[in-house]
């Protein structure tokens, strides 16, 4: 490929905020220990900082597999160059979203509706078998839960989307 | 001791047993838990962290405002939560601007996120600061007899310099030391420091390499150990390490994977004479055996 | 008659094996009195008229020890010393005195063990072979 | 005039081998030396390493001095050190320095040993008493020790030290002890001295794989070792006897074995964005030493970033242990290591060649730590009172490796400059002396040379009478002592032996009173003094000897209690008495037949010949021009400066070459004790150290002048190189495609205007580190390549800038502008040999298509600057150079040192020397290290006035000498050449080390080596032999 | 190349011919002198030194005599060059002594032209005077021994000519070519360019060769080397023991002829006669004490082996050593034998080559590692 007319030189910049990724020597070390690397495709974060840092806007639009990562940390913890692999993914994660709705997680609706992705406190039952009390959850505190969504509403992404959101 | 409990969803939702165990545990041992009220989602990596930072850190802010509220720090199970959280609170402290811009959306509640209070999971307070060793002392019934193995919450373990507890991340101890302290026998295995492939996305991308990835942990632990059961820490691992024993299970057509998995405080709940049926209710893999040793020990 | 002592004549290098030498010494490694040392600077500096010279006064065996190649503070003295050895023992094999009594070994300085092992197993061997051919003569006319 | 001077001391803190060397230099130079060691021994790291690199071997005695060499000890040096002007303090440690630059007061802290080493006898019974066992930091913990105990297996003396932090004090060693050396309760001395200069030579720590997080399964698996601990697997004073290297865990045999690079190294993450330099030649020949112990069916993996191999012969070195020995390579940096239930370590790697991952199992791990040097550097600072650079390290004057910024009379050599190669380390150690001989000069001090009591008169032709004389001090009392009796009757009944004398104890003054008196008595001219340690006491005893009026060579000092005990398993007083008597009895033996040995002294033409008048050969001239040495500068071109001087205005260091010679041109010319010759050339040289005579023709612009013939006494060679030429990847075929020397010169002149430049592609190794070209690094191109990639990027940030290299040479503290490079957006892709760049010219301009090696995918590129790293040539003329003073050159055409580790500053052929790029290409500040090294080495033989040759030198009897040269063949100092206008065979005796290979290829003896006749030893086996009957009989 | 030129020669015309071939090669400048073997006045032919034509008559180059190998003579007249060419008439041995001795910087062949003659075996000295008394010449040996013969009555030719594998001699530039020339033939081979332009300058025409005369030299060689092998047994099968080599040098006087003898013994002086081995009174006590008894002169053991030692790696086989021996002892097998085996371990051939180095000088770090048997 040429990169001259393939790549956009400055997309860096966009993707990855905080420039650790330019550190990124392409030792590996953040390939090996990797859980989601073991998938296949792999997650290989290395070769999306590559891409990051050639420019190659259309090909990371496409990526799934930062998708697939499990937030472990490992590579973090691993990375000689404190390029921060796990935040990078969040980054592309984030950029992606930003730049195409389909990206973006439905779990954020929930989330905005009831504040969790899961039914928290709908088990008073259970609850209360196990000797449990019922939990003063967001849900049931409609002034809270509004101010909540109110806040949301004002960060980028959910005003962008706020069709998902009513 | 006083915490603000952040018990996230899968807990409450799902598993409140566990949250039934941990309430038991630390009340015995003197830990006091408050529950933070209005508490939203952690925000999981899967949802604000992966669209933007500021939704991201507004959720994060409005978790810690409360308990910042409270002037207490947060108390986590879940591994996510806290990774999340301890996350969303660095960037904040670290983040002049963003932390500004936070506070900005935060004020119609009144709170604020100044950094007051920590994020603390659980293991760390029982290792770090109630110790193994007062925890042995509240052992009524004992898990002698019993080999177990640990799997260590991942987001406990790195980055080590920014929430490392343990004096190794190489060589991890506190897990260990704390099912010890319950008089178990703990197994080593040398895929003990692999994640369990739970959390995020994986098991949703590519669920059957991620399978097969939790395989080659069970089979290891069958080979290398004598596990009786294993203990985590962190709900996601609860879960998975349950789930995906019965998934290969049905793969294969065989029970042969079925190993009782209890978050710690299950155990200790147990082992400080706790019914069974409150804080160890809960599960799709059956751990009757375990609650018969415990009973028989103990008579 | 007391068990055969053997007599070996022992041409160490100064820099390398007599600094083994040394090292068993004071760490303690015995090795037998067999090995009767002489201290050459170099391996490269035992003359063949040394060996021929030993033998012929009641040696039953030489056993020159030098650096290992390269080791040599000389450069190369032990390489020269390794052809000396090809060819005595290319000449005394003829008359009995065969390879087993003429031994090279490098031996650094820090291979105390080596050199205890060296001497224990000569002086083992030459005890096999029995004495020396020439020493059967003296004892003849003696 | 000068007596009542006082001689310059200098202290040397840190007896490794950068600072042994230091000590040694100043010593040889004649100047006191404090030489101080932390640790219980000296040798440094490299008291563990029985194979260096690049040989394999070791050749550490090669450091000892080879003119004087008397005045130094003779033996192995991982034994110890001996040097009269040097004095040792092992164990020892710098608490405070005061003062200011010539006048320096320091306070050491002897530590306790609870052990008193004059006393202890070092028969290690307490070793064998002691019940405490715990790891042997000397083995890594891979064997045993006591609390009590041997600190380095082949020390001598011994110095027994307790372990105070595992020691319970259950006084069992002080029961055993008979000499009462243990105290337990001993105290650290802190003694206070002066010295008028400070060389730091303590080196630095290595990364601790125990203190960070990223170290493998190191804690967990007994298998994964350092590398320091895999160089003890190797040894034969290490942990495997059998030589064989074996998993630690269970002792089977480890056939495959993988190293794991950049431990603790280049880790921003830890704050170690630096290179430590070493560690890849460490493990290419660690690899290639396991291939040749363990046999071909070992395998060997080495996972790496980029394989470092930037040093003289460092990249045959990596080619050889690829091809030769099949050592394999990764570059990959892997993560987990894996212990598995059997003990085997399981390695998942990303294979860059197939982009694929892959599981493989090692028996061993090997990891490669790195240096740690803040925390040395820190403490220095602390104690010199100067404040450390931003990047918490030491600094240095500029263009200085050596001298400490703003510190008159402070200087630093070896690691803790960052870890160095031998080769480095002893150039910095003698750079170091040189520069502190630089400044002692400047101050109103003396030098002391050799001995000032003259040698007694002594008839060697006389009858030999022999004298005996043994001490038995303290230690002989006890049961474990000789038979001093039964030893003076047998000695007495000796032929020829007219004295046999004990003294109570030579080392108090009414014991050497004693000895003198009886000595004197004696009228013996002959003198055999039995002691302990004599290795520390040699000296003293020789004195003594001399006072009673023996000649120094006619007196022998052996070790009492080694040749008593050498090897007997009994503890015996009378099987030790009788080995110590037939020990005796055959020094007697060969001391009959000694002649008597004197010290020649030649004179010397104090005059130096300089050959180059780049920076190397003009700092050499400087530096020996300051301390009152005349110096003749030769330089082929009009004009002084060089290549570096003439062209190269900055450096990525901030260092402007240009200016610099501009001011040191000046101060050249100037100078009263320098002759320039410019357009000038040797043409033909003769002689030996101390007096040479080269004939210097000049070919400046046709005016043919008159040859001229120079006396000096010794030569530098410091002939330089230039950049390389290539006519690969388009170049001369389009404007745009430069070398990065062009590129530089155009970015500076400003004819380079990069506001429209979209693309740069560079290309590294252009033609180098190839088979059939520049079959080495040249060191500097990657420095060259990230300085204008810098620029670029600060010019034009928008500018894209690709540099394709094949490993990215920034070691050292050098990494730092690889990092910042990356940082400004230089996007680094590796290619190698086998797919490597191509460049098309499209309508005049270069269109480079490359493989994008992380993305595995190609890509083209049309830069509007194309800039090839065309490497280092060295000088054409080193050929006829080389030719005319009779050294080598190697096979790139550089100049070829007497060994490539322990002289890199010298040849072979005594009296010539070289430095700078003629030895290979290097950056300025190591040129100017090397050159200092140069000079001081050269001054150290210059200034004397005269060379106090060896007394053990060899010789030619002419009478009977046939003329076969054979021994001028087999000479290996060259000290030997055929004189065919007398027809005879000269020996230069300050050539000369006596090892006799000489006196062997020699039939008749025509050539001797006097001290070692034939005569002499011959003796020596009659006695070995005959003595035996008597041993037998009992 | 080699290029022949055939002399036939009418009986009692060999010496004649040659002779006449010296004396065209000295008139026409080809050489300055001439070294040949000569006739003396009285009895005995001793190597000459001629430096005109008129004193070459006495030629008599093939009489089965070698009173002194000429190795040496030949290092006498050139080690310190006299600027002349001289043609040298030599045996095989000698010229393969020589060549070692050029290596060993005693020799200088610059100025040489070297003729080699195929050597048949030369008598000792004594029996020469024999041969010479029952007026036998050198025609009439060769004949016989081109047909096989070489004893006259009651002598054959030394026992180290009956076992040199060499009759042909190497590195000469021009052979003397008897075998396999056929009886009143000789042939003149141009083994070098300089060979060819001494014998052009001579005027010598070249033409073919003799037929057959490879195949002859070999076979010759062949069974001289099966000769060899025969005595080489059977003396190593005598001699397995020291005590056999005692009993050999039994008779040893220390009188060092046999090394004066040796043309590859350079030494100006023998060790064993310098100060080195001048022991004193007190030291033949002590041996006498240690071994019981000491037979003296002491030393003789130690001289041969040492002597070994020495000249092991350049011996050639001439045997002039036992020749020159007083008490008649057989030393050439000594020598010999060791000599075979040292060269074979050294991949070395006495007088082979002048370009290659001698054992003891070179040597190489990755060589004879089955002496100390030890791998790093």
């Amino acid at each position: 490929m040429d990169l001259q007319t393939e790549a956009v030189k400055d997309l860096w910049k966009d993707v990855d905020r905080l420039g650790d990724l330019l550190h990124c020597f392409n030792c590996s070390t953040c390939l090996s220990g990797c859980p989601a690397s073991y998938g296949d495709p792999p997650l290989l974060v290395r070769n999306l900082a590559r891409k990051v840092l050639y420019g190659l806007e259309e090909e990371l639009f496409e990526e799934d597999t930062p998708w697939a990562c499990v937030s472990c940390s490992k590579c973090e913890e691993m990375c000689p160059m404190d390029v921060k692999p796990f935040e990078l993914i969040l980054h592309i994660r984030q950029w992606q979203s930003t730049n195409d709705e389909t990206r973006v997680p439905p779990s954020i609706t929930e989330i905005y509706r009831r504040g969790y992705t899961q039914a928290v406190a709908t088990n008073d039952e259970l609850r209360a078998e196990l000797g449990l009390k019922p939990l003063p959850t967001i849900n049931k505190n409609e002034e809270q839960l509004k101010l909540f969504q109110e806040m949301l509403m004002k960060t980028p992404v959910v005003a962008a989307n706020d069709y998902m959101f009513g | 001791m006083e915490f603000c409990l952040f018990l996230g969803c899968n807990t409450p939702a799902v598993r409140p047993d566990v949250e039934r165990a941990i309430r038991a545990t630390m009340e015995e041992l003197g830990v006091d838990l408050i529950d933070t009220d209005n508490y939203v989602c952690c925000p999981a990596f899967g949802s604000f962290p992966s669209t933007d930072e500021e939704s991201w850190l507004a959720t994060s802010g409005w978790n810690l405002s409360l308990a910042e509220e409270k002037q207490r720090d947060i108390l986590v199970q879940c591994g996510s939560c806290y990774s999340s959280l301890r996350m969303g609170r660095e960037h904040l402290m670290h983040d002049k601007k963003m932390q500004k811009r936070i506070n900005e959306l935060l004020e119609p509640t009144g709170r604020s996120v100044q950094g007051g209070s920590k994020i603390r999971h659980v293991t760390e307070v029982l290792y770090r600061e109630i110790t193994p060793a007062k925890i042995a002392e509240k052992v009524t019934h004992s898990l002698e007899g019993l080999h177990g193995i640990v799997q260590y919450p991942c987001h406990t373990l790195f980055p080590s310099e920014v929430v490392g507890f343990e004096d190794s991340p190489r060589e991890p101890k506190g897990m260990r030391e704390l099912v010890e302290a319950l008089g178990a026998t703990v197994d080593s295995y040398s895929l003990e420091r692999q994640c369990c492939g739970g959390a995020g996305g994986f098991m949703k991308s590519t669920p059957e390499q991620a399978i097969q990835f939790a395989k080659n942990k069970f089979d290891a632990i069958l080979e290398e150990t004598k596990a009786d059961f294993i203990a985590v820490s962190c709900i996601t691992c609860l879960m998975h390490m349950e789930n995906v024993q019965n998934t290969i299970n049905k793969q294969i057509g065989e029970e042969k994977y079925k190993i009782p998995v209890f978050d710690y405080n299950q155990l200790l709940a147990l082992c400080m004479g706790k019914d069974p049926k409150e804080v160890s209710a809960i599960t799709n893999m059956p751990r009757d055996a375990i609650h018969d040793h415990i009973a028989k020990v103990a008579a | 008659m007391s068990e055969f002592e053997p007599k070996i004549v022992s041409f160490f290098c100064n820099w390398c094996t007599f600094t083994a030498a040394d090292l068993a010494g004071t760490s303690r490694l015995s090795y037998p009195p067999n090995i009767k040392i002489i201290r050459v600077m170099c391996s490269g500096m035992v003359d063949p008229k040394y060996v021929l010279k030993a033998f012929l006064n009641g040696a039953d065996g030489v056993l020159i020890g030098g650096c290992w190649p390269g080791d040599c503070h000389y450069i190369n003295g032990n390489l020269k010393a390794r052809r000396r050895v090809a060819l005595l023992t290319e000449l005394l094999s003829q008359y009995g005195i065969g390879p087993d009594r003429l031994w090279l070994r490098w031996i650094a300085a820090s291979e105390g063990t080596m050199l205890k092992e060296v001497a224990d197993e000569m002086t083992a061997k030459l005890k096999e072979l029995g004495p020396s051919p020439l020493n059967k003569t003296a004892a003849k006319v003696a | 005039m000068s007596e009542k001077k006082p001689t310059g001391k200098v202290l040397v803190a840190g007896a490794g081998i950068s600072g042994i060397k230091a000590a040694i230099e100043l010593a040889e130079t004649g100047y006191q030396v404090l030489l101080t060691d932390a640790s219980t021994q000296v040798g440094g790291i490299l008291a563990k390493l029985d194979y260096q690199f690049p040989t394999d071997h070791c050749g550490m005695c090669r450091m000892l001095p080879m003119v004087g060499r008397e005045y130094s000890s003779e033996y192995c040096m991982r034994k110890s050190l001996y040097h009269e002007n040097i004095e040792i303090l092992p164990f020892t440690e710098v608490v405070n320095i005061e003062g200011d630059a010539g006048n320096y007061k320091v306070e050491l802290k002897k530590k306790a040993r609870y052990v008193n080493p004059d006393v202890c006898n070092e028969l290690g019974k307490c070793i064998e008493a002691c019940p405490v066992e715990v790891d042997d930091e000397f083995n890594h913990g891979l064997t045993k020790r006591k609390a009590i105990y041997k600190s380095v297996p082949h020390n001598v003396p011994q110095l027994l030290l307790i372990d105070k932090q595992s020691c319970t004090e259950c006084g069992e060693c002080v029961n055993v002890c008979s000499t009462n050396a243990i105290d337990l309760n001993a105290q650290d001395e802190v003694e206070s001295r002066e010295v008028h200069s400070i060389i730091l030579a303590s080196g630095i720590k290595l990364y601790n794989l125990r203190d960070f997080e990223d170290a493998k399964s190191y804690a967990v698996s007994p298998d994964v070792v350092s590398s320091l601990a895999f160089e003890r697997m190797l040894s034969g004073t290490g942990t495997y006897e059998d030589g064989m290297i074996k998993r630690p865990s269970d002792g089977k045999p480890a056939k495959k074995i993988a190293w794991i690079q950049c431990m603790g190294s280049r880790n921003r993450r830890q704050n170690r964005d630096y290179c430590s330099s070493v560690c890849c030649m460490f493990a290419l020949k660690e690899a290639v030493l396991a291939k040749e112990k363990g046999g071909p069916d070992v395998e060997t993996t080495i996972f790496y970033m980029d394989m470092r191999t930037f040093g003289k012969n460092f990249q045959r070195y990596k080619e050889n242990a690829v091809e030769e020995h099949g050592v394999k390579l990764i570059r990959c940096r892997v993560q987990e290591v894996i212990r598995k239930p059997d003990g085997t370590l399981q390695v998942r790697y990303f294979d860059p060649l197939t982009n694929e991952f892959f599981f493989e199992y090692y028996d061993l791990v090997v990891l490669s730590t790195g240096q740690a040097p803040f925390e040395d550097h820190k403490k220095w600072a602390g104690l010199i009172h100067t404040d450390l650079d931003p990047a918490g390290l030491l600094t240095t004057e500029p263009y200085s490796k050596v001298k400490l910024a703003g510190k008159d009379g402070l200087f630093m050599c070896g690691s803790l400059m960052g870890l160095t190669d031998i080769s480095e380390a002893m150039s910095s150690g003698i750079a170091a002396a040189g520069e502190a001989t630089n400044f002692l000069t400047s101050l109103d001090v003396s030098r002391k040379f050799g001995d000032d009591t003259p040698e007694p008169k002594t008839n060697d032709r006389s009858a030999p009478k022999v004298a005996v004389l043994v001490c038995q001090c303290g230690e002989f009392a006890g049961a474990e002592g000789l038979d001093t009796k039964l030893l003076e009757t047998e000695l007495r009944k000796v032929k020829d032996v007219e004295a046999v004398h004990i003294v109570e104890s030579m080392c108090s003054a009414e014991g050497e009173q004693e000895a003198l008196e009886a000595l004197k008595k004696s009228g013996c001219n002959r003198l055999l003094i039995g002691a302990c340690q004599p290795y520390m006491y040699r000296r003293k005893l020789k004195d003594v000897a001399r006072k009673a009026g023996f000649n120094s060579s006619l007196v022998q000092v052996f070790d009492i209690l080694g040749v008593s005990r050498r090897g007997l398993h009994e503890d015996d007083k009378t099987a030790w008495t009788r080995r110590a008597i037939k020990e005796i009895k055959s020094d007697i033996a060969s001391m009959k037949e000694k002649p008597a040995l004197h010290v020649q002294s030649q004179p010397i033409n104090e005059t130096a010949l300089v050959i180059g008048g780049g920076i190397s050969g003009m700092q050499s001239a400087l530096s020996l021009a300051n301390r009152g040495i005349p110096v003749h500068l030769v330089e082929k071109s009009a004009e002084l400066g060089g290549f570096a001087g003439n062209s190269i205005a900055s450096t990525i260091d901030g260092l402007a070459p240009m200016e610099m010679a501009k001011d040191m041109k000046l101060r050249v010319f100037e100078h009263k004790k320098i002759d320039v010759h410019l357009n000038a050339q040797v043409e033909q040289t003769e002689g030996t150290l101390g007096s040479f005579e080269s004939k210097i023709v000049y070919n400046g612009n046709g005016e043919e002048t008159k040859p001229i013939y120079l006396h000096h006494g010794a030569t530098i060679m410091a002939t330089g190189g230039h950049e390389g030429k290539t006519d690969e990847y388009g170049y001369g075929q389009a404007d745009n495609i430069m070398t990065q020397f062009e590129f530089k010169q155009g970015l500076e002149s400003g004819e380079i205007d990069l506001s429209e430049t979209e693309n740069v592609v560079m290309i590294q190794c252009v033609g180098s580190r190839e088979k059939g070209k520049r079959e080495y690094c040249s060191r500097i191109c990657c420095m060259w390549a990230m300085a204008n990639a810098l620029k670029i990027k600060e010019k034009n940030p928008d500018t894209r800038v690709f540099v394709l290299y094949r490993d990215v040479m920034t070691y050292g503290f050098l990494e730092q502008y690889y990092t910042k490079a990356r940082l400004a957006g230089v996007i680094f892709v590796s290619y190698d040999l086998e797919n490597r760049p191509e460049v098309e010219i499209v309508e005049g301009k270069p269109v480079v298509k490359f493989t994008e090696s992380v993305l595995d995918r190609p890509l083209e590129v049309s830069p509007e600057y194309l800039i090839l790293s065309t490497g280092v040539d060295p000088e054409p003329s080193n050929k006829d150079i080389a030719e005319t003073f009779k050294v080598d050159l190697n096979r790139d055409g550089f100049f070829m040192e007497a060994d490539s580790k322990w002289r890199p500053v010298e040849f072979q052929q005594m009296g010539t020397f070289l430095s700078g790029v003629a030895h290979s290409p290097m950056p300025l500040p190591d040129v100017i290290m090397q050159a200092e090294a140069a000079a001081q080495k050269t001054f150290t033989y210059l200034s004397g006035g005269e060379i106090q040759t060896a007394r053990v030198t060899s010789s030619v009897k002419d009478a009977l000498c046939v003329r076969c040269q054979r021994c001028i063949v087999v000479c290996p100092f060259e000290a030997r050449s055929y004189n065919e206008m007398e027809h005879r065979i000269d020996i230069d005796p300050s050539a000369c080390q006596g090892c006799g290979m000489c006196a062997v290829a020699c039939r008749n003896n025509a050539a001797e080596v006097s001290g070692w006749s034939d005569r002499q030893l011959m003796s020596v086996i009659d006695e070995k032999l005959s003595d035996d009957i008597e041993l037998s009989t009992t | 190349m080699s290029k022949f030129t055939k002399i036939a020669f009418n009986k009692g015309e060999l010496n004649t011919q040659l002779s006449q071939l010296f004396s065209d090669m000295l008139e026409n400048n080809a050489v300055d002198a001439v070294l040949a073997p000569m006739a003396q006045p009285k009895k005995g032919v001793m190597q000459t030194l001629v430096t005109s034509k008129e004193n070459l008559a006495s030629m008599d180059p093939f009489a089965p005599v070698m009173p002194v190998n000429s190795a040496k003579l030949v290092s006498s007249l050139t080690s310190t060059p006299s600027g002349k060419r001289i043609a040298m008439v030599l045996r095989s041995c000698e010229v393969r002594a020589l060549v070692e001795l050029v290596k060993l910087k005693q020799a200088n062949l610059e100025d040489t032209l070297l003729i080699g003659m195929d050597c048949h075996g030369r008598y000792e000295n004594t029996d020469f005077l024999k041969f010479q008394t029952k007026e036998g010449t050198s025609e009439g040996f060769l004949e016989g021994a081109l047909n096989g013969k070489t004893e006259s009555d009651g002598f054959d030719v030394a026992g180290a000519c009956k076992i040199c594998e060499y009759p042909e001699a190497p590195n000469v530039d021009i052979r003397l070519c008897t075998i396999g020339s056929g009886n009143g033939t000789l042939y003149l081979e141009a083994v070098t360019e300089k060979g060819e332009e001494a014998l052009t300058k001579a005027g010598t025409k070249f033409a073919d060769g003799p037929g057959g005369r490879a195949d002859a030299v070999k076979k010759l060689a062949a069974a001289r080397a099966e000769a060899r092998d025969a005595v080489f047994a059977s003396y190593r099968e005598e001699t397995g023991d020291f005590n056999a080599l005692d009993d050999k040098l039994s008779a040893c006087i220390n009188c060092y002829n046999c090394r004066v003898a040796c043309p590859v013994c350079y030494c100006k002086e023998c060790v064993f006669v310098t100060d080195t081995f001048r022991h004193k009174g007190e030291q033949f006590i002590n041996w006498a004490n240690s071994k019981g008894t000491l037979k003296m002169p002491t030393d003789t053991s130690f001289y041969h082996l040492t002597r070994i030692t020495h000249i092991a790696a350049f011996c050639v086989g001439c045997g002039q050593c036992t020749s020159a021996c007083p008490n008649d002892i057989d030393v050439m097998p000594i020598f010999r034998t060791s000599a075979e085996k040292v060269q074979a371990r050294f991949e070395y051939l006495a007088g082979r080559s002048v370009d290659e180095p001698q054992p003891l000088s070179v040597f190489d770090s990755d060589e004879l590692m089955e002496v100390t048997g030890q791998v790093k």
